[in-house]
C-alpha cells in the first residue's frame, strides 16, 4: 500500500496499462510535454515515448476519430479530453460511431477505447470547465460510463477500463485530484472488484443515498453528521453509471425504503431521474416515500462564486435525507 | 508555383490542374509526370479495367432494379462514378485499408466484397455487410465525412508500427465542408500519416451544386494543409490509376498524405430516393453522358487495336455473371431474427442490456403462447 | 378548415412565419432548390429568395454556429437538421452556444432559434436516419424540446416555436409527415393553446398513458383496443418535453393512480425516466404501482428489418398497460 | 503565383511572406501593396498606437497580480501580443463587429470596455461582463474556435441587409485546428461574407507548439477556402493596422472573407495557472523579446523626431491612470446575488425553473430562519 493523490493513482494505472499492452495509446491536447493540465500523464511521454503517449492537435472530433482508427486497427487508445466542457465537439464520433461501431460492424469490429473526462465543478474554474455530461452517455447504447471516486479505485478502475472491450466513458472527478489515499499498487485485476459493481461505503439502515465521484465523499460526511441526528444512511458509491448495478441498489432499498440520489448534473433527465424510475419499478412495493434526487439546477453551470449555491453539498444532501424521511425539511409546507 | 512550392508537393502539377491522360474522346494524352505510373498497365490490363467498370455499372443497375421492386429499401447508385473507382481502387495494395462513404460499391467489389454482403445493409438486413479485416475494408460511414479521421488515425497507427500500408479516405465534395474531414487533413499532416484522401467531386451533394461547397478546387485545399493536392479527370480510370498509385507509394515511401479530386458525375438521382429533376437539367446530365467513362476507354482499347468484340462478349459476359450473382445474393439474405436486434451492443456481457432482453423474450414469446392457444 | 399533410402544415406554418416576419431565416442543407428531403420547405426559397431560406455548405455546426451569429445580429434563424442522427455534429454549438448564450450574456443576447429535426423510426430507413435524441436535448439547461404529433399542431406549434424568444429544439415525427388532418391556416397565435401545455388527446380513468410524436397515435389507438377490453386508459400527448406540463399529468394520475410512458428512444435516461421519476416524487400517495416505461430497446437504431421489433407498438403499450393495472402480462411471472 | 491567382485573392503578396513595415530594430520597410493602407498615419496616430499598447500591457500585467493576490480566479495574459491587438482592433469602424477568444482584452479595451467589465467574468462573479450591442464585441468564447462561426453567420446578415458593416473573428493558432474554424472559412467563402479571421499565431496552444496544427504557415490555408490569406508580422503594429485595415475594406466592398494571419508570440503563460517552463525555454522567449511589438515602435517614434519623453510620461500617465480604474474597478464588482444563478436562463417564463428556483429559495430560507432562530 502506498499514500497518493487520486491523480497519481490514475496516472499510476495509466502507467501500467502502457508496460502491460504495447496496443495502449494516450492521445489528447498537452498530455506529452506538459503531462496535462492537471498532470496525470505527467512523465509518461518520456517514459513511453511520443507514439505511445501522443500530443495532438486542438480538435477533440479529431481525436476521437482518429482513435476510432487507431481501434480498427487493434490498438486501445485512451483518450483524454481537457475539461468536461470541450467533449461536445468529439460528440457525433462517441455517438455515432464509437458508441455504435461494434453494433454496426456486427462485432467484427471493436472498440476497445476509454474517453477520460475530468468532470463536474468545487473548483472555482472559468466556464465550461465544470460540466457533468455523464447523461448524455448513459442514454447513449453502446457506451459503458464510469465514475470513480477515491484513489484505490481510480488505479484499478482505469485499468479495467482500458482492459474492457467497450468503448468506456471515464469520468474523473477533478475537485478530487489532490486528494490521497491508500493505493495497492501491486493490485491484480483479476481480483479486483469489477468495475461494473457499485460499493456500499457506509452501511445504513434508514435510507440509502446513491451518488458517485466527487459526491461519495460528500454523502459519507453526510452519514456521518447524520448519525449524530440518529439518522443511518446507506451510501453507496455508484461506480458504473451505464450499466447499474441494480442489484446493490435494490437491495438496500428494500431494507431501509428509502432512496436519494444525488450528483452535480442537472435534474432534468440526469443519471438521478434513471435510478428514481429504475428503483420504483423495481422496489415499489418496499418504497415508503418517493425516491428524492438533489442535484445541481437545471441552469448552464454558473460563475464560480456562485457554484456553491448550485452544487449539492452536505446539507442540500441532508435536507433530501430528511425529504425522503419525512422529516422537517425544505419542502416540508410545500409537499403537505 | 515556385521551385521551393514544388518541392513540399513533390508535384510539378498544379492543383488547378486536371490530369488527364484519356480525353473524352479515348485519345491518350502524353503526361510526362504520370505516364511512368502507369507504364506497365497494357492492354490486358485495360481490358481488365474497362471489363470491371462494366461489370460494376451493371451492378449498380441491377441493384437499383432491385429497389424498385422492392427488394432493397434503398440504393445509392454510383453510375458515371466507375473510373474514380475503379482506377482507385485497381491502385490499392492488399494490406491498404480502405474506409469509405455509402456510394463505393465498385470500390468493395474489387475488395472481394460478394454482393449478397454489399446488399444485405440496403436490404434493410443488417447493419452492415462484410468483415472488415477480411476485405480490408472498413463497414461504409454514412455521417457525411466520419471516415476521414478513421482512415488518418489507422494511418498513424501504421506508421508508428512501421507497417509498409497505406489507407484511403473515399468522401464527396460535400463531405469537404464538414469539420471531420478537415480535421483529418490537419491530423494526417502532423503525423504524416500514410493516407491518401480521395474525394470524389461528382458535382452534388444531394441536390446542392459544388460550387455551394467551394468557389474552386478542391484539390487547392490540400496546400493549406501542408499535403499535396491534385486534380484528375475522375472519369479516366488511367489518369485515376496513375495519380493513385503515386500518392499510395508516396504515401508508403514515408513521404505522407496527398489529397486527390476525382472530377466526375453521378448519372444518376443521389438515392433512389431523389428526384434529380428537381435540382438539374437534362443538358447537364447530357453534357457529362459525352464524357463517359467506359465509352472513352472503349474507344481507346478500340484505337489501339485490342480485339473489341471478345472485349466486349468478356465484358458483358463477366457483368452477366455478377447480375446472375446479385440476383442470387439477394435471395440468399436471410431476414434477421428478432432476438438479434440485442446483438453485438456490446463486446462484454452487460447486465442492463441482459435484462431488458430477458424481458422482450418473455414478451415476444407471449404472442408464440397465445398463437399454440389458438392451434 | 383545410385538410393537409403533416408535412404542408409544417410547410404552411414556416411560409406564414416567413411572411410575418422578415427575421426569420431558414437554414440548411437541400431546404431550397430542392424544397428538403422530405419536402417540407417546398416552394418556400421561389417565394421568399435565398437569403431567407437558404441552401448551406453540408456542415451541420456550420449550420446552426452561423445561426447563432445570425441572432446575434437579430434574427431569427430555423434551422433544419435533415435527419436526427445528423445532429451530433452540431451538439457543440447547440449545447455550449444556442443553450447557454442568453445565460452567458446575462441576458443581453437572445437565441430565438428553432432547431426543427424530423425524428424517429418507422420509414426503413438506413442507419442514423431514425433516431431519437430528444433526451440529449431536454437534459440541456437553456434549451426547450417540443415534439408534435399532428398537423394542426404542428402548423401552430412552428409558429410558437419561431416566436419565442429561446431556442426551440423542434421535433417531427417522420413517419407521420404525409398523415392528413384538419388544419385551421388562419389561426390566431394569440389564441391558441400554449406550446408548454400537454394536451389530453384521450380521455379515461384507469391509466394515464403518456407519450409524443409519432406514438401519440399508436397511444391512441391503444385506448380504443383497451376500451373494448374494458380498460379505460387516458392519454396526454407531452407536446413539450422540456419543460414538461405536470400539472396536466399530475391532475390524470391523481385519478387513475397509474402511469405509462412510452417513446422510442432508449429506456436509459430516456424521457420517460424523467417522467417517471418526477410523477413518483409528485404523486407518490396516489400512486398505485410503479410508473411503466414502454421504450426503443437501449440499442444502437437497428436495421429497417428489424426495427418492428424495436419500436413500441400497440401490443407493447397495452402490454405496459397490464403492467400498470397488475393484469396479465409478459413479466408476470418475473414480477410475481 | 500566376496571375489569375492575384485576381482571386486581390493580392500581390503571398500568403509566405510576412508583411512587415516596422522591423525588430524600429527600421520601417517600404511596402508597396500596404504603405498606401497606413499613409495616413502619422506621428500623432503612432503615438496613440502606443500609448495603446503600453496601456494594455499594464492593464495586463495589473490584473496577473490582481490574479495572483487572488481577487482574480483566472487571467489569461495578452502579454507580447498588444501589436496584434492594437493593430487590428484600431481598424475597425464603430459598427463592426468583434467575435473573439478569451485572450483579447486589447481589443475589449478599444471596444471601450470599462476595465470592471473585463475582470467580472475572470473574478467569477459574472457569466459576462459588457453588453455586447452596446460594445459591439460578443461575449469571449472559452470553446476554442466556436466564435469564428458566429462571426461568419453575423456577417452573411450584414450581406443580407447590405449593411457596410463588417465583422472580424479572432482565434489562435490552436483554433484552426478545430472545425468548427474550417467549416467557418467554408461557410464565409460560400456566402461571401465581409468577415475577417484574425488569427493571432503566438507560437503555442498552451504546451503545444504550432507546428504540432500546421506545418507551414497558417496563412496558407486560405487559399484553399477561395480567400487571400495574408501572413502579417504580429508585432508590428503598423503592418498589422496595414493588413487588418485592406481585409476589412475589402469585405465591406463586398470583395468577400480574408484570413490574416499575425505571427506573435505569447510571452507569459497561457494563464496565470500554467507553468510555460514545462514546455518551452528561456532562450526561446529570449528571442521574442527581442522582437518587442513595443520596443520596436518606441524606437521608430524616436527615430521619426518625437519628443520621446512626452511620449512615455503620456503613456505611463495614460496606463496608470488605466490601472487605477483597473483596480478599483475590482472592488467594484459586486458578488452576485445566491439566487441570480437563476437569472436568464430562459429569456420567456419557464414552469420547471421556476418550480426549482422556489424550492431552492426555500431552502435557502430555512438558513436564514434557522439564523434567525440563533438569534
Ligand atoms: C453528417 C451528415 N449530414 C447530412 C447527411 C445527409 N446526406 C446524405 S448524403 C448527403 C450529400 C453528400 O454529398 P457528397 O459528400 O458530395 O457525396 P455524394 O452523395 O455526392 O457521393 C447528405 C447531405 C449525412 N448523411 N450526414
Ligand atoms: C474545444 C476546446 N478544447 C480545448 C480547450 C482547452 N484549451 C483552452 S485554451 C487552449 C489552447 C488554445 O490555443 P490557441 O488557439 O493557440 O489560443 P491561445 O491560447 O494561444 O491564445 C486549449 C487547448 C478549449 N477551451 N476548448
Ligand atoms: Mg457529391
Ligand atoms: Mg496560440
Amino acid at each position: 500500500m502506498t499514500t497518493i493523490t487520486f491523480g497519481k493513482a490514475i496516472n499510476e494505472g495509466l502507467r501500467r496499462a502502457l508496460a502491460d499492452d504495447d496496443t495502449v495509446v494516450l492521445m489528447g491536447e498537452d498530455i506529452g510535454t506538459l503531462g496535462g493540465v492537471f498532470r496525470i500523464t505527467d512523465g509518461l511521454k518520456a517514459e513511453f515515448g511520443e507514439h505511445r503517449v501522443v500530443d495532438t492537435p486542438l480538435s477533440e472530433a479529431g481525436i476521437v476519430g482518429t482513435a476510432v482508427g487507431l481501434a480498427y486497427r487493434g490498438f486501445r487508445p485512451v483518450v483524454e479530453i481537457q475539461f468536461d466542457g470541450f467533449v461536445y465537439p468529439a460528440f457525433d464520433q462517441i455517438v455515432a460511431q464509437v458508441a455504435k461501431l461494434h453494433y454496426r460492424s456486427r462485432g467484427t469490429v471493436r472498440m476497445p477505447m476509454v474517453i477520460r473526462i475530468p468532470f463536474g465543478g468545487g473548483i472555482g474554474a472559468a466556464e465550461h470547465h465544470s460540466e457533468s455530461p455523464e447523461a448524455y452517455f448513459t442514454h447513449t447504447a453502446g457506451l459503458r460510463v464510469i465514475a470513480c471516486s477515491n484513489p484505490a479505485d481510480a488505479y484499478v478502475m482505469i485499468r479495467q477500463a482500458i482492459a474492457s472491450d467497450d468503448p468506456v466513458v471515464f469520468l474523473e472527478p477533478k475537485r478530487r485530484y489532490h486528494v490521497k489515499g491508500e493505493v495497492d499498487l501491486e493490485a491484480n485485476l483479476a481480483d479486483a472488484r469489477p468495475m461494473g459493481v457499485a460499493t456500499t461505503v457506509a452501511a445504513g439502515d434508514d435510507v440509502t443515498l446513491v451518488t458517485y465521484g466527487a459526491l461519495v465523499q460528500t454523502a459519507k460526511d453526510a452519514a456521518t453528521a447524520a448519525a449524530e441526528d440518529d439518522v443511518s444512511i446507506e451510501v453507496i458509491d455508484l461506480r458504473s453509471l451505464a450499466p447499474v448495478d441494480y442489484a446493490t441498489i435494490e437491495a438496500s432499498v428494500r431494507r431501509t425504503g428509502r432512496l436519494v440520489v444525488a450528483h452535480e448534473a442537472g435534474e432534468q433527465g440526469g443519471v438521478g431521474a434513471e435510478i428514481a424510475a429504475s428503483i420504483t419499478e423495481r422496489c415499489f412495493d418496499f418504497l415508503e416515500a418517493a425516491p428524492v434526487r438533489v442535484t445541481g439546477h437545471d441552469i448552464p453551470y454558473p460563475p464560480a462564486k456562485l457554484e456553491q449555491y448550485h452544487l449539492p453539498d452536505l446539507d442540500r444532501i441532508l435536507d433530501g435525507v430528511d425529504r425522503a424521511l419525512g422529516r422537517p425539511n425544505s419542502l416540508s409546507e410545500v409537499d403537505a | 508555383m515556385t521551385p521551393s512550392d514544388r518541392e513540399a508537393t513533390g508535384l510539378l502539377t498544379r492543383p488547378d490542374d486536371l490530369v488527364r491522360l484519356l480525353d473524352a474522346t479515348g485519345r491518350r494524352h502524353a503526361n510526362p509526370e504520370f505516364d511512368p505510373w502507369v507504364a506497365d498497365v497494357d492492354v490486358d490490363a485495360l481490358v481488365d479495367l474497362h471489363r470491371e467498370m462494366v461489370v460494376v455499372r451493371r451492378l449498380d443497375a441491377e441493384a437499383t432494379a432491385l429497389q424498385r421492386q422492392g427488394e432493397l429499401a434503398l440504393w445509392p447508385p454510383l453510375a458515371g462514378q466507375e473510373a474514380a473507382q475503379i482506377g482507385s481502387a485497381r491502385a490499392l495494395h492488399d494490406d491498404d485499408f480502405v474506409f469509405s462513404s455509402y456510394r463505393e460499391h465498385a470500390i468493395a467489389w474489387l475488395r472481394g466484397v460478394r454482393p449478397d454482403e454489399l446488399l444485405s445493409v440496403w436490404r434493410g438486413a443488417a447493419a452492415s455487410g462484410w468483415d472488415p479485416y477480411e476485405k480490408r475494408m472498413a463497414i461504409p460511414n454514412i455521417i457525411i465525412g466520419a471516415q476521414s479521421l478513421h482512415a488518418v488515425g489507422w494511418a498513424m497507427g501504421a506508421k508508428w508500427e512501421a507497417s509498409s500500408a497505406a489507407s484511403i479516405a473515399y468522401f464527396g465534395d460535400g463531405a469537404t465542408s464538414e469539420g471531420d474531414v478537415n480535421e483529418a487533413l490537419v491530423f494526417a499532416s502532423s503525423f504524416d500519416a500514410p493516407v491518401v484522401f480521395f474525394c470524389q467531386n461528382n458535382g452534388w451533394a444531394i441536390s446542392e451544386p459544388v460550387g455551394l461547397q467551394s468557389k474552386q478546387p478542391l484539390a487547392r485545399r490540400a496546400d493549406g494543409f501542408g499535403m499535396p493536392g491534385i486534380r484528375v479527370d475522375g472519369n479516366d480510370v488511367l489518369a485515376v490509376l496513375a495519380v493513385t498509385r503515386w500518392a499510395l507509394d508516396r504515401a508508403r515511401r514515408g513521404e505522407g498524405p496527398a489529397f486527390i479530386e476525382a472530377v466526375t458525375y453521378r448519372m444518376g438521382p443521389h438515392t433512389t430516393a431523389d428526384d434529380p429533376k428537381r435540382y438539374r437539367t437534362d443538358d447537364d446530365l447530357a453534357e457529362w453522358r459525352e464524357r463517359d467513362p467506359i465509352t472513352r476507354l472503349h474507344a481507346f482499347l478500340a484505337a489501339s487495336g485490342a480485339d473489341m468484340e471478345a472485349v466486349d462478349a468478356d465484358a458483358k459476359a463477366a457483368a452477366d455473371r455478377a447480375a446472375a450473382e446479385l440476383r442470387a445474393g439477394i435471395t440468399a439474405i436471410p431476414d434477421p431474427e428478432p432476438m438479434s436486434v440485442f446483438d453485438h451492443v456490446y463486446a462484454e456481457p452487460n447486465s442492463h442490456l441482459e435484462r431488458q432482453r430477458d424481458r422482450y423474450a418473455r414478451y415476444l414469446a407471449m404472442f408464440d403462447e397465445s398463437a399454440e392457444g389458438a392451434r
